[in-house]
């Protein structure tokens, strides 16, 4: 207890926290997103032919989060009938200087531009596949950067305002995106593979585990970023301490440290490098589960746990 | 040039004089009274603490509220405009436009909008804005018990609050962020400046959004 | 030259202000800003509200207010920046008038009381069923020669006592029980045998001292928002062209961190009714350094400075040290200050007036103002001036039979009711009731040992019938067997004068906003109804209607009655003699209205009675016998509250809604008790569970309770609970925490001289649960 | 803000009558404050070519002689003019703080350094143009009825027959036609 300053607040107005749970989640659902179809794109434009099955499936779950994320996003809202608000593009209608609004664009370009290259990544018309992830790749950066910014827009709060939270939010997104993309292929080497050769199985094998080690790379990369962000919490301004001790050792330390931390990232990365579970599904997938928990209690703690530094 | 002279650009702000506040919340009664603000939120209210050691314990007030900011963050982030600043300095919500993003509510760096759970939409102080064009003050000024908010055009220096404004030091709230508050305040504590500061930041209750 | 109106206004529309000379000279220091008060502009349609006049009433400052009355409804209360008290600003408590006016749980109609008395079933009646019921019962006492077991009390509403009263005597009962609340009237006691007037009005606003004790101007004064604004003012805290004065100091001795002392230049805690001890010591210091007004006590004081001074000579500073734990230089020099700054002035309400020896304790006070001649002089400790209103004739006489309840003999000089005691008095057999009517007034919760008190309230033997006129459905009100919805201050028409304090007394007018609403009926009305309907001789004294009355009250103010009387009032809500001048030391003239004409620190109606005559200090006797682990216990008001009566409107108790128990951090480490326990608060009298609040403001051996929290009736607001209501947005009530009331582990324990309750000397335990 | 529409406010500010009616007051009231400056004296006589004949020295002197020498009956003041029948006139009487009252009803302070009195002519013609300003009918024609109407008329007559300059004459003229024009203005209005 410090000493120096007795201050004891009889009064004041209730504290509250704007933006949810399902603004994280929202978060959470674009983030899958960009991941899955930039891991897609690499595997479409990229020169090996067995990676092609995983352009598929990325293909095919870029805009499916992407159609689930705007229904949290309408859900919060407290007008949600006046959605169409935001997409009356008339300069003095809409602010072209609001994170939400470039949101607002993204979220309409990049689903039909995700659709598009779907239609012709199933349909294996490489070319147009092929113009149409180079149109998508900077739309599902965008589309997950954008929300980096708005927090990073929010000058108040310590956890957001910094431009470390749009890189952040990529890398973050890629580290689910991944993650997911094996959790989907283990499934599908799994079951959906059964009329396939065992020769053919075993290559799909070895590509689903060279993704662990993608994977281990973006979390290494991750960590990376939030460790320099902790760092600046803590030796700059007092709200910014105050952020940092309740992540660390605060209200949301089991989110941070437990979830986000340890089980979300330290533990699979272990369990991806380590020589003896990096080769079996069973602890890949075990470590693509775990870090997908992990990367949505990241979205709660940095969502929720930004706002809940009072500013008054 | 008569013309332009005559359109002098009024700049409204704020100033409370700590030392002439007695903590009686009347401007947070009033307020509510004034703009039917419902129950669970607040447009204005006073911050009370208690500093000190006994026996050398003091109380202090922060009368907070929105701070009308000539860089307001919720007008800038705000997607479709219905916040906006008028000429005078006030910032505005246009209840018609408004979509309930909460987005300004999470940029205010004051945390002073609210959504009306009744209308549902962003709401805050906007110094009454609708008295002052009826040439009133605003509803908390006008029934200040000890007279320490005052308020007026700071662009007219024979204005009250000009001239309360040139013989005092003045502090705002936050003008790091680069908002340009409009708020001022005389003689307020740094402890009641500070919202960390007496509470368990761990244990605060928060409330719903609406 | 030649110009018309038509070039003028020409010149107007193209000139600049460089030409337009009353500008550039600047006369109107503020003309071109923004104006405070009397207005209102409706929200949606830009348009100004219609402003009806009036008086607030939700404590007892009463402040010129203003309804602003659109769609047949009240919009809101504002200030009337005219009323010479207020002077345009309202507190809280004034706002909220529109809460308690449209307050959901409101009673509505006449209800008579189905099943057991407090069960909660009722069930609604027309008026007038309900005035034959009354009036059949009032007839068969008047038959059966028992005028006197109908008793009636209100708490003690000044604006309305004296038609309550009237209507009692011209029935025949002495038992007019209208004339005190449990708080506050030892001060008055004090002050009547000293200087004849039942309060002091302290001219803060020309004041360069203010020495409180055991007072919270800045939270709770009887005289709140007009009193706060002077200290402020006379503070001069604001360094502008317009505001060149000296401060005025500030110095509070209180138990208790209040709004006040926390923003005084000295808070000294005090040991809870030891500020007798102080302000004695303080007088001696004075009469016996030689600092004292001479001229003053040798005129107009009944005792002769020598023969003070060694009479004084005992109470030293270090005797004062001991006793109240303030440090004796302290004492000594704030007497010296005090008595070297003119003029100076004392502030006292609560602190000294709740204890037991409040009378003692309020005359060392008053005393403390003679020695320094400050009595009624500009910025000193003044006479209140306002207006008596007269009784319309004929007068009726005042019952001859006596009257127990009404004239209690163990308190010979309290010349009223002891309050507080009335129902014990009824329980212990003093005296017989048989219709016991009551109006506002709810001691099951606002009483000491209320709980027991619910008890007596509930016993049908001991009561037989109890009416209670009110617009809340009250603790009090559960426990009876008939409501009458009364209307509130905001549908009523009234007469008020409360004391000016810019020296010039007016009058001001208390009018309806709105009709009542639903079948409630003003107080006046329902009296004169009743009068008339029983008859018997009894409604010729009530040959009038509310408004007839009004009228007969104000015809001896000739300045009104030349400015048009009542229709006067009903335009402009206030009356005062613009050409007077503020006068002081009035006393000059007729001296003071005490036997002796003097301001009398020999207090002969004292001695007769065997009390001291002289200001002393009685300790408490439950101080006496204080064990280690014991606390005192006080009670405080609020800001946002009264003590009773604003439960109910929803944004006070939105600001506050809990009675926490405020403990010293010191003390309460030692019990082991940390900020948010839970705990158990024990008297004598019983128990109560509430939090701790552990602060550093508070002196440690006082915990500290608020009063008016914790209703178990009164409404659904007052208890916290969420609901669904058509007038207010009740369903967002976020609390949940609906505090607790001290009242009940308070015992009744009264002051032998003024016969007011003992609030603050309860010993209690604390600890953790 | 509920139901707040910038755009219809900004209309109906602009009342550019209203305005001109203020600066109307304000320039009259400006007449008999202080001497015209050579700015003002310079604008009435180019700008809208009113061709005054007199000099500035010359009204000068016919407003110091007027206004400022006491003992010339011609002392601005209400109280002086606006009295009972049995009151002595006197500074500060009654109609003084009448008109005090009035400027305190309607939140006008009188900067007290200046030493004016509140019922002095100019400083009741700016506060009519204060309520112009305010847009309250009500309050004008109350004022003028209670105040200006009550004496100006008869106090411009005396300066008009006192005056040794044009200017004063036409101002003393103006003013008195004015205020009679204005009241017939504002009773058609207001009822």
């Amino acid at each position: 207890m410090d000493v120096g300053s007795q201050v004891t607040v009889l009064y004041n107005s209730p504290h509250q926290i704007p933006l949810g749970l399902l603004i994280a989640q929202y978060f959470y659902l674009t983030g899958l997103s960009a991941g899955s179809f930039v891991i897609s794109v690499v595997a479409i434009l990229g020169r090996k032919v067995e990676y092609k099955p995983l352009g598929k499936i990325g293909a095919i779950l870029a805009p499916l989060c992407l159609i689930l994320a705007p229904m949290n996003l309408l859900s919060d809202m407290a007008q949600p009938l006046r959605f169409w608000h935001l997409m009356t593009y008339l300069p003095g209608y809409i602010n072209f200087k609001s994170p939400i609004t470039y949101g607002v664009i993204l979220l309409t370009a990049y689903p039909i531009s995700a659709t598009i290259y779907a239609y012709f990544v199933l349909t294996g018309n490489m070319k147009w596949s092929k113009v149409f992830a180079i149109i998508g790749i900077p739309l599902a950066i965008s589309v997950h950067g954008y929300t980096g910014f708005i927090l990073a827009l929010g000058k108040g709060r310590a956890l957001w305002n910094t431009a470390l939270m749009p890189t952040l939010f990529i890398v973050s997104a890629m580290v689910s995106g991944i993650a997911m993309m094996i959790l989907i292929a283990i499934v599908r080497n799994m079951f959906f593979m059964k009329d396939k050769t065992v020769e053919e199985r075993e290559k799909d094998r070895q590509l689903i585990l060279g993704l662990g080690k993608f994977l281990g790379g973006a979390i290494i990369a991750d960590l990376f970023l939030l460790f320099n962000d902790i760092l600046v919490l803590l030796t700059s301004s007092k709200e910014a301490w105050e952020t940092a001790h309740l992540l660390l050792w605060g209200k949301f330390a089991f989110e941070f440290i437990g979830v986000e931390l340890f089980f979300g990232s330290i533990i699979p990365l272990f369990l991806v490098f380590y020589p003896k579970t990096a080769k079996t599904f069973k602890w890949l997938s075990i470590a693509s589960v775990l870090v997908m928990i992990g990367i949505y209690a990241m979205r709660f703690t940095v969502v929720v746990g930004g706002q809940s530094v009072p500013l008054h | 040039m008569a013309k332009e002279e005559e359109k002098r650009k009024i700049r409204y702000a704020m100033l409370v004089d700590l030392r002439r506040c007695v903590g009686c919340q009347s401007c947070s009664v009033a307020c509510k009274s004034e703009n039917e603000v419902p129950l669970s939120k607040f447009r204005t209210w006073v911050k009370i603490i208690e500093k000190g050691r006994y026996p050398d314990v003091s109380r202090q007030f922060l009368p907070a509220l929105c701070n009308n900011c000539e860089n307001p963050i919720c007008n800038r982030n705000c997607p479709v405009h219905a916040t906006y600043i008028r000429p005078d300095g006030i910032v505005m919500v246009n209840m018609h436009r408004c979509i309930g993003c909460m987005y300004c509510m999470a940029s205010c760096p004051y945390d002073v909008r609210y959504v009306n759970p009744l209308r549902k939409i962003v709401q805050k102080c906007f110094w009454c804005a609708h008295r002052v064009d009826a040439g009133l003050l605003p509803a908390c000024v006008e029934t200040c018990l000890g007279r320490a908010l005052i308020f007026g055009d700071i662009n007219d220096p024979n204005s009250e609050i000009s001239q309360v404004l040139a013989t005092n030091a003045v502090v705002r709230l936050k003008p790091e962020l680069g908002t340009d508050p409009h708020v001022f305040y005389i003689a307020a504590d740094a402890d009641a400046m500070d919202p960390t500061k007496g509470i368990d930041i761990d244990k605060i209750r928060f409330m719903e959004p609406y | 030259m030649k110009i018309t109106r038509r070039g003028l206004l020409k010149i107007g529309a193209i000139s600049t202000s460089a030409i337009t000379i009353g500008r550039g000279f600047n006369l109107f220091a503020n003309a071109m800003e923004l104006l405070p008060g009397g207005k209102e502009v409706s929200r949606t349609t830009g348009k100004f509200l219609k402003p009806i006049p009036s008086t607030c009433l939700n404590c007892y400052a009463r402040c010129g207010n203003f309804g602003f009355v659109a769609y047949g409804g009240l919009i809101k209360i504002g200030p009337n920046p005219e009323h010479p008290n207020s002077r345009g600003r309202m507190c809280a408590k004034g706002q909220a008038g529109v809460n308690l006016l449209y307050d959901p749980d409101r009673v509505m109609h006449p209800l008579k009381r189905v099943g057991p008395r407090g069960e909660g079933k009722w069930k609604r009646i027309t008026w007038e069923e309900a005035y034959i019921t009354v009036v059949q019962k009032l007839r068969q006492l008047k038959a059966a020669g028992k005028e006197d077991e109908f008793v009636f009390q209100s708490d003690r509403d000044i604006t309305t006592q004296d038609i309550c009263r009237r209507f009692c005597y011209a029935y025949g009962t002495p038992n007019a029980l209208v004339n005190h609340s449990p708080g506050g009237w030892n001060k008055r006691i004090a002050q009547m045998l000293t200087w004849g007037a039942d309060f002091e009005i302290p001219d803060v606003a020309n004041t360069e001292y203010i020495l409180i004790f055991g007072s919270n101007p800045f939270e709770a004064h009887y005289m709140r928002t007009s009193f706060v604004q002077r200290i402020v003012e006379a503070r001069g805290l604001r360094t502008e062209a317009r505001l060149v004065k000296p401060k005025a100091r500030l110095i509070v001795f209180d138990p208790r961190l209040t709004q006040t002392s926390g923003r005084a230049d000295e808070w000294h805690p005090i040991k809870p009714g030891t500020d007798g001890a102080v302000a004695l010591a303080m007088a001696s210091v004075i009469m016996n350094e030689g600092l004292y007004d001479r001229e003053f006590i040798g005129r107009w004081c009944n005792y002769p400075a020598d023969k003070l001074a060694r009479y004084l000579k005992k109470f030293t500073p270090e005797w004062a040290q001991k006793i109240s734990g303030v440090p004796a230089s302290d004492i000594k020099r704030i007497a010296k200050e005090f008595a070297a700054t003119n003029p100076a002035t004392t502030v006292s309400t609560g602190g000294v007036t709740k204890h037991q020896n409040s009378v003692y304790t309020e005359r060392c006070v008053a005393l403390l103002n003679a020695v320094t001649g400050n009595v009624d002089v500009k910025g000193g400790y003044c006479l209140p001036r306002s207006y008596e209103f007269a009784e319309p004739d004929p007068i009726p006489p005042v019952p001859q039979r006596r009257s127990e309840l009404a004239h209690p003999v163990d308190f010979p000089l309290a010349s009223y009711e002891v309050p507080q005691r009335v129902i014990p008095m009824i329980k212990e057999g003093r005296a017989k009731v048989s219709f016991y009517m009551t109006y506002q007034y709810n001691p099951a919760y606002s009483h000491p040992e209320g709980h027991e008190i619910s008890r007596m309230l509930k016993d049908e033997d001991l009561i037989p019938f109890h009416v209670v006129i009110d617009s809340v459905y009250s603790e009090t009100a559960a426990l009876a067997d008939m409501i009458l919805p009364a209307a509130t201050y905001t549908e009523r028409l009234e007469l008020e004068s409360p004391p000016a304090f810019d020296m010039i007394p007016f009058v001001s007018l208390r009018q309806p906003f709105i009709n009542p609403l639903g079948e409630s009926v003003a107080i006046t009305d329902l009296l004169i109804e009743l009068a008339h309907r029983i008859g018997g001789g009894m409604e010729r004294y009530f040959n009038f209607d509310t408004k007839g009355y009004l009228e007969h009250r104000i015809t001896h103010i000739d300045g009104l009655k030349k400015a048009g009387g009542l229709s006067y009032l009903k335009e402009n809500g206030l009356w005062y003699d613009k050409d007077a001048q503020p006068s002081f030391r009035t006393y000059e003239k007729k001296g003071f209205d005490t036997p002796s004409k003097k301001f009398e620190i020999y207090s002969e109606r004292m001695a007769k009675y065997g009390f001291n005559p002289l200001p002393t200090y009685e300790p408490i006797q439950q101080h006496l016998t204080m064990k280690e682990d014991e606390l005192f216990l006080i009670t405080y008001q609020w800001s946002v509250h009264t003590h009773d009566r604003t439960a109910n409107c929803m944004w006070l108790s939105e600001i506050v809604h809990e009675n926490q128990v405020f403990i010293n951090a010191e003390t309460a480490r030692l019990r082991g008790i940390e900020d948010g326990d839970m705990v158990e608060v024990i008297s004598k009298a019983g128990s109560i569970k509430t939090k701790a609040r552990v602060v550093q403001g508070i002196h440690p051996n006082v915990v500290a309770i608020g009063d008016s929290c914790g209703h178990w009736e009164y409404g659904r607001i007052a208890q916290a609970k969420a609901f669904e209501s058509d007038v207010t947005t009740t369903k967002l009530l976020w609390w949940t925490e609906k505090g607790v009331t001290p009242n009940p582990i308070i015992s009744i324990i009264s002051d032998p001289i003024g016969g007011g309750e003992g609030w603050m000397d309860t010993k209690v335990r604390i600890k953790k649960i | 803000m509920d139901g707040y529409k910038g755009e219809d406010k900004e209309d109906m500010m602009e009342s550019t009558e209203n305005t001109a009616r203020a600066r109307a007051y304000e320039i009259l009231a400006g007449f008999f404050s202080n001497e015209p400056t050579r700015e003002m004296f310079d604008f009435l006589n180019e700008a809208i070519s009113c061709s005054i004949e007199d000099t500035i020295e010359g009204i000068e002197v016919d407003f110091a002689t007027m206004f400022i020498v006491p003992g010339n009956g011609l002392q601005p003041f209400e109280s002086l003019y606006n009295r009972a029948p049995d009151e002595e006139p006197s500074l500060w009487g009654k109609a003084t703080k009448d008109v005090a009252g009035f400027y305190r009803a309607y939140g006008v302070h009188i900067d007290e350094s200046t030493g004016i009195l509140p019922d002095h002519i100019s400083v009741e013609l700016g506060f009519m143009g204060h309520l112009i300003e305010r847009e309250d009918n009500n309050a004008q024609r109350r004022f003028l009825e209670e105040h200006l109407l009550k004496w100006i008329p008869e106090f411009c007559d005396r300066v008009y027959s006192k005056a040794n300059t044009d200017f004063y004459k036409g101002v003393s003229k103006l003013t008195k036609e004015f205020i009679l024009s204005e009241y017939e203005a504002i009773k058609g209005e207001a009822r």
